[in-house]
């Protein structure tokens, strides 16, 4: 496909959606359809064709539109206005309401920081476009920057624009994503590959599910542009087999885009192919790890490999490999249409760009949000989050999953970026963030964590195999009001063996929550353990 | 034909000794006579880095590195036996310990086996870790050896062998974390393997007393590896 | 009061043999009794763990509730604990029941292979721990001597240097096993 | 090279092997497509045998330790039959801490099954996931495959006891 092609489809689809007087758009993604969003488009479509109005008003099904919680949700594009807990018995309503006043008893009001504090970039297209629809991508720019760098641009020069942007890696720890490029570039070998980590593990993270379910197509220019930029004619996305949905938009979208020519041979009547295949992964947190992850797609039990060499090297079947997650992908396509500069200038100093948290636990507004670097936690959490629910207290908020920490309430006026989190004992992580009020139990949680460890851990080093274990049964024994002051220096001296003597990130990271809520809330493990009390109410005293 | 391998200096321990490019910190500390505890390594096999007895302090990183995967540098500045070092590794002995049940005194291999020995090298009098005592079989079906999972430490050395050397792969590991165990063919009793050759390679690679041979008693159980070094070498002399 | 040590040694769950490879010490048992008194001793008749004791030598596992009531009486009434043997230090041979837990156990060994009156007997026997463990689980211990059993050589060094009052280095001396 | 390699033949005539013979053969039989394999597998016939083992592993030419292997160390394969209907508790943490472990102790209660396991009667195969993504909508639990947000122990037991009776009915 040639830009002029590209740019013709993008004006047809626009025209053909413009003669539409009415824009209906229903959410789909995982979460409304989990509140049965399909029967409330099938029902709005029923109505507009009762009313004979299917050449004025198209009901669209579109990705995520935010605020999960408030699902099935409904907009009008025209107007913005949105819908909340919409059933099909009010389909009618919506439609005769077009052209006039909203229904308000259905309004979700936009007015409020949730919408006006949230900056989009990965996520401008949620809820505005179909995500099983090529065209529709396209006529949001879709595949531009894609051909854009084909035609204008060397390797060297895409490469240079995401390094001007700053932008570092979106599944946790951070790591430049322009070095790691320039470095798959460089690296010696005819054959290199792409792959796009979407194995989303973190438990309380939704993020690269709702991206690719929403907007599948920005994920593989994502790639496709990161393939041409390092030489890889090959892509790889390792999705999570939990993951139905998203898998099924993605077979749709490398479908569409390999009929498009916008995948496969000779793109755009370039020297540059590029194909996209999926891997499924099948439930093993570790392959998030890198390394777990390659030797998962070779096929074999997904345990990780000491490092270095790196993937970047040495990667799967030994070739170098660039392993980027989902949300980094989607940040690629904007920053090539604007340019590195423009990216660099959201965010701060050395966090660039937007972060997407899937905001959850105890806050009033949950579900997916995008916000600029730098924010403070305190106007997510009670800007955008709304506080908490039911006149509780804040207690803390929890990021970086089991790899994170429990940040308390001294710390909310601290700006999100990568830095600053790991200086008060959390990470950025993937993305999730969970609120926690009086009513959790800071032992409960890192016992919880910690038991997630112990199962995910792959078993191949010692430290993390047996430490995770004897970690957990420890807290379990404390959260059980049976512990002694001993038992807690144990933990803390497992705590520092598995971090230090671990192979890989699961058990490097694995002590962290323990540590955390050890540095802010010790006085809890205290209560346990000297006066055999759960603060929180939340354990069981077997004593 | 060997292409011409470069010669790098480094610092062991505040000595300074010469190393091929293509070695690791192990192999040059051992030819230096510089003791590297490890269980999961051996000469000849695929190293995994899984039992972080050889973690040693590398100059200008942050994290701890294994000697066994780790390829030396010019200028390399390596500890191997700080005193951190040291307590990290009397710790993961003991969780090796504390992890199954190895007791010593009623074990084939007493006085023949790697972790015991190790253990009183490094100076392990006791285990300060929690025992988990887990319930784990004993597989005599074999006619020559047993597999005694208590005794197993999953440094993977049979698997390896098994795959590397005799190019069978009846063995491999099953489920993870906590619950893995090695395993011949499909989790079936070892005896009734259809591809187990019988060669006891697995056997006498094994550091411990889970693998060993039928008809031993307390103590009698020693390994012979002479093989692995010799078998390596042919097959290099091959290409 | 003498100005000898207070040496006590104290049998648990074990099979007495570390008691008789201190007894192996033979001839240089004399030597330790020139310096120190042995206060209490499955050797010796004394009903009544004495206060005041400076070194106690502990062989055995802790297996049953009166074992643990003992052990702990014992660290309360002693200056230096040490763990002598394996089943003190690692709850050795008396720690191979443990996977099976105690049910089944006592039906192995009172009806399964009871040739006489199979019965698990009720009275008389102080209950069993649910894991047998070893000494340090329970009560803090300063010394370790591990060995299967340690040797008369090594337990001389040992008790030597502890009456001497100096704390052994045994790294070089002893191993499990 | 060799060519007297000889494909082995399905098990059996059941159709379903045809879908397993499609994805081995799309990947060119190749052994990296293990796991691809291994997921037909599951899909069409609701959980690993040891036959399927056997049968993949001979085409793909894997060695059996290692396809067990990788079929225990993914808990998303199972060896076991599934139960007629299955319960998946989410418990992420969004969903832990809005309560998912009331709901997996309020159905060990009702129906004497732990998280992995299926009930006697083979009516009922209990799971528990690492977080379906539904964290908005916490405590999310999957009935035979229909996420179903913001859930209670009581609306849990409701839908399960429907299982359970309806079937009951419609066998008497």
């Amino acid at each position: 496909m040639t830009v002029e092609e590209l740019h013709d489809i993008a004006m047809s689809e626009r025209e053909a959606q413009g003669e539409y007087l009415h824009h209906i758009h229903v959410c789909m993604a995982a979460g409304c359809l989990s509140s049965r969003s399909d029967k409330v488009k099938e029902a709005l479509e029923a109505e507009v064709k009762r009313c004979n109005g299917e050449k004025k008003c198209l009901v669209k099904g579109v990705g995520c539109m935010g605020p999960c919680a408030a699902g099935p949700l409904v907009s009008v594009a025209e107007t913005g206005t949105m819908y909340r807990g919409v059933t099909p018995e009010d389909a009618a309503d919506i439609v005769q309401s077009l052209g006039k006043e909203p229904v308000s008893r259905l309004v979700y009001p936009t007015d409020t920081p949730f919408t006006q504090r949230q900056v989009k970039v990965v996520l401008e297209n949620s809820g505005k476009i179909d995500p099983e629809r090529i065209e529709d991508y396209i006529a949001a720019d879709g595949y531009s920057a894609l051909l854009q760098a084909l035609t204008s641009m060397t390797p060297a020069e895409v490469i240079e624009q995401i390094v001007r942007s700053g932008l570092r890696g979106r599944g946790g720890a951070g790591f430049p994503t322009g070095l790691k490029w320039t470095t798959v570039a460089k690296a010696n070998g005819g054959r290199k590959f792409v792959i796009c980590n979407a194995d989303e593990g973190d438990p309380g993270a939704f993020m690269d599910r709702s991206v690719l379910e929403s907007d599948p197509h920005r994920v593989l220019e994502g790639m496709a542009i990161a393939g041409y930029a390092v030489g890889a004619s090959q892509g790889y996305i390792y999705v999570r087999a939990e993951y139905p949905l998203a898998i099924k938009r993605l077979r749709t979208a490398i479908r569409q885009a390999e009929r498009q020519g916008l995948l496969g041979n000779n793109i755009s009547d370039t020297q540059f192919s590029f194909h996209v295949d999926l891997r499924l992964g099948a439930g093993a947190f570790v392959c998030g790890e890198e390394t777990a992850l390659i030797a998962s797609i070779e096929g074999k039990r997904g345990t990780p490999r000491p490092r270095p060499p790196f993937p970047a090297e040495s990667g799967l079947w030994g070739d170098p490999t660039l392993i980027n997650n989902v949300e980094t992908f989607a940040n690629v396509p904007p920053i090539i249409r604007n340019g590195g500069e423009w990216f660099a200038r959201i965010g701060t100093e050395k966090s660039k760009g937007t972060k997407v948290f899937a905001l959850a636990g105890r806050v009033v507004n949950t579900g997916l949000i995008e916000v600029p670097m730098g924010i403070t936690l305190r106007e997510i959490v009670y800007d955008i989050g709304g506080g908490v629910p039911d006149g509780r207290q804040f207690k803390a908020v929890q990021t970086g999953g089991p790899s994170g920490g429990c940040i308390p309430e001294q710390h909310l006026d601290m700006p999100v970026d990568y830095e600053s989190l790991v200086q008060v004992g959390s990470i950025m992580g993937s993305g999730g963030m969970i609120v926690m009020d009086e009513t959790s139990c800071m032992v409960d949680v890192a016992r919880y964590f910690m038991e997630f460890c112990m199962t995910e851990s792959c078993g191949k080093c010692i430290p993390c195999r047996v430490g995770t274990a004897h970690m957990f049964d420890l807290l379990t024994k404390i959260s059980e009001g049976r512990a002694t002051a001993d038992d807690l220096a144990l933990l803390e001296e497992l705590c520092d063996l598995v971090q230090n003597t671990s192979l890989c990130g699961l058990g490097i990271t694995a002590p962290n929550p323990v540590l955390s809520t050890l540095r802010y809330f010790r006085d809890e493990y205290l209560a346990h353990i000297t006066e055999r009390t759960c603060p929180a109410g939340a354990c069981q005293m077997r004593r | 034909m060997r292409q011409s391998v470069r010669v790098k200096t480094l610092k062991i321990d505040d000595r300074d000794v010469g190393a091929r490019e293509d070695q690791t910190l192990l192999e040059v500390c051992r030819e230096n006579g510089i003791f590297i505890p490890a269980l999961c390594h051996l000469d000849g096999l695929t190293p995994v880095g899984a039992c972080r007895l050889c973690l040693v302090e590398v100059k200008g990183q942050r994290r701890l590195l294994p000697a066994c995967v780790t390829r030396v540098e010019e200028g390399m500045e390596v500890n191997t036996a700080t005193e951190r070092l040291k307590k990290y590794r009397r710790q993961i002995l003991e969780l090796f310990f504390s992890e199954r049940n190895h007791i010593c005194s009623v074990c084939v291999s007493n006085g023949h086996c790697e972790l015991q020995s190790l253990a009183q090298q490094l100076g392990v009098d006791h285990v300060h870790f929690p025992y988990r005592y887990p319930r784990l079989p004993v597989d005599a079906s074999h006619d020559r050896f047993v597999i005694d999972h208590n005794r197993c430490i999953l440094c993977t050395r049979c698997v390896r062998v098994c795959d590397e050397i005799e190019g069978a792969h009846t063995w491999d590991v099953m489920g993870r974390g906590i619950n893995a165990r090695v395993i011949t063919d499909l989790n079936k009793p070892w005896g009734e393997s259809e591809s187990c050759t019988s060669c006891g390679k697995c056997v006498h690679v094994c550091p411990t007393g889970a693998l060993v041979e039928k008809g031993r008693s307390v103590a009698e159980m020693a390994k012979r590896r002479q093989f692995l070094p010799y078998l390596t070498l042919m097959r290099e002399g091959k290409q | 009061m003498s100005e000898k040590v207070r040496l006590a040694t104290v049998w648990l769950d074990g099979c007495s043999g570390c008691h008789m490879s201190f007894l192996d010490m033979d001839e240089r048992l004399l030597e330790i009794l020139s310096k120190a008194d042995i206060v209490y001793s499955p050797l010796v008749d004394f009903k009544e763990y004495p206060d005041g004791v400076d070194v106690a030598l502990v062989e055995g596992a802790v297996s049953s509730e009166e074992d643990e009531r003992k052990i702990r009486t014992i660290r309360e009434k002693t200056k230096i604990l040490v763990s002598l043997g394996d089943c003190a230090v690692t709850a050795n041979v008396p720690s191979m029941r443990n996977p099976f837990g105690v049910d089944a156990i006592l039906q192995r060994a009172y009806v399964e292979n009871a040739t006489v009156q199979p019965q698990i007997p009720a009275a008389d026997l102080p209950p069993l721990l649910p894991r047998s463990r070893p000494i340090h689980e329970f009560v803090k211990v300063d010394v370790f001597i591990p060995g299967c059993p340690p040797s008369a050589d090594t337990i001389y060094f040992a008790v030597s240097e502890l009456v001497a009052g100096r704390i052994p280095d045994l790294s070089a001396r002893a191993r499990f096993g | 090279m060799r060519t007297d390699f000889v494909n082995p033949s399905p098990p059996s005539e059941d159709k379903r092997w045809r879908l397993v013979d499609a994805t081995m053969r799309r990947h060119g039989r190749q052994s990296h497509a293990l796991i691809e394999s291994l997921h037909t597998v599951q899909e069409s016939f609701g959980y690993l045998d040891e036959e399927a083992l056997r049968y993949v592993a001979a085409v793909l030419r894997v060695p059996l330790s290692h396809v067990y292997g990788v079929a225990t160390f993914y808990h998303f394969f199972t060896l076991k039959p599934p139960g007629e209907h299955t319960c998946v508790v989410c418990t992420g943490t969004a969903c832990y801490i809005k309560g998912a472990a009331s709901i997996l102790s309020a159905i060990a209660q009702a129906e004497g099954v732990k998280p992995g396991e299926t009930t006697k009667d083979g009516k009922l195969s209990l799971l528990s996931a690492r977080c379906l993504g539904s964290c908005g909508l916490a405590p999310a639990v999957v009935f035979d495959g229909e996420v179903v947000g913001k859930m209670t122990p009581s609306l849990v037991l409701e839908r399960i006891r429907g299982w359970t009776s309806r079937d009951g009915r419609g066998t008497a």
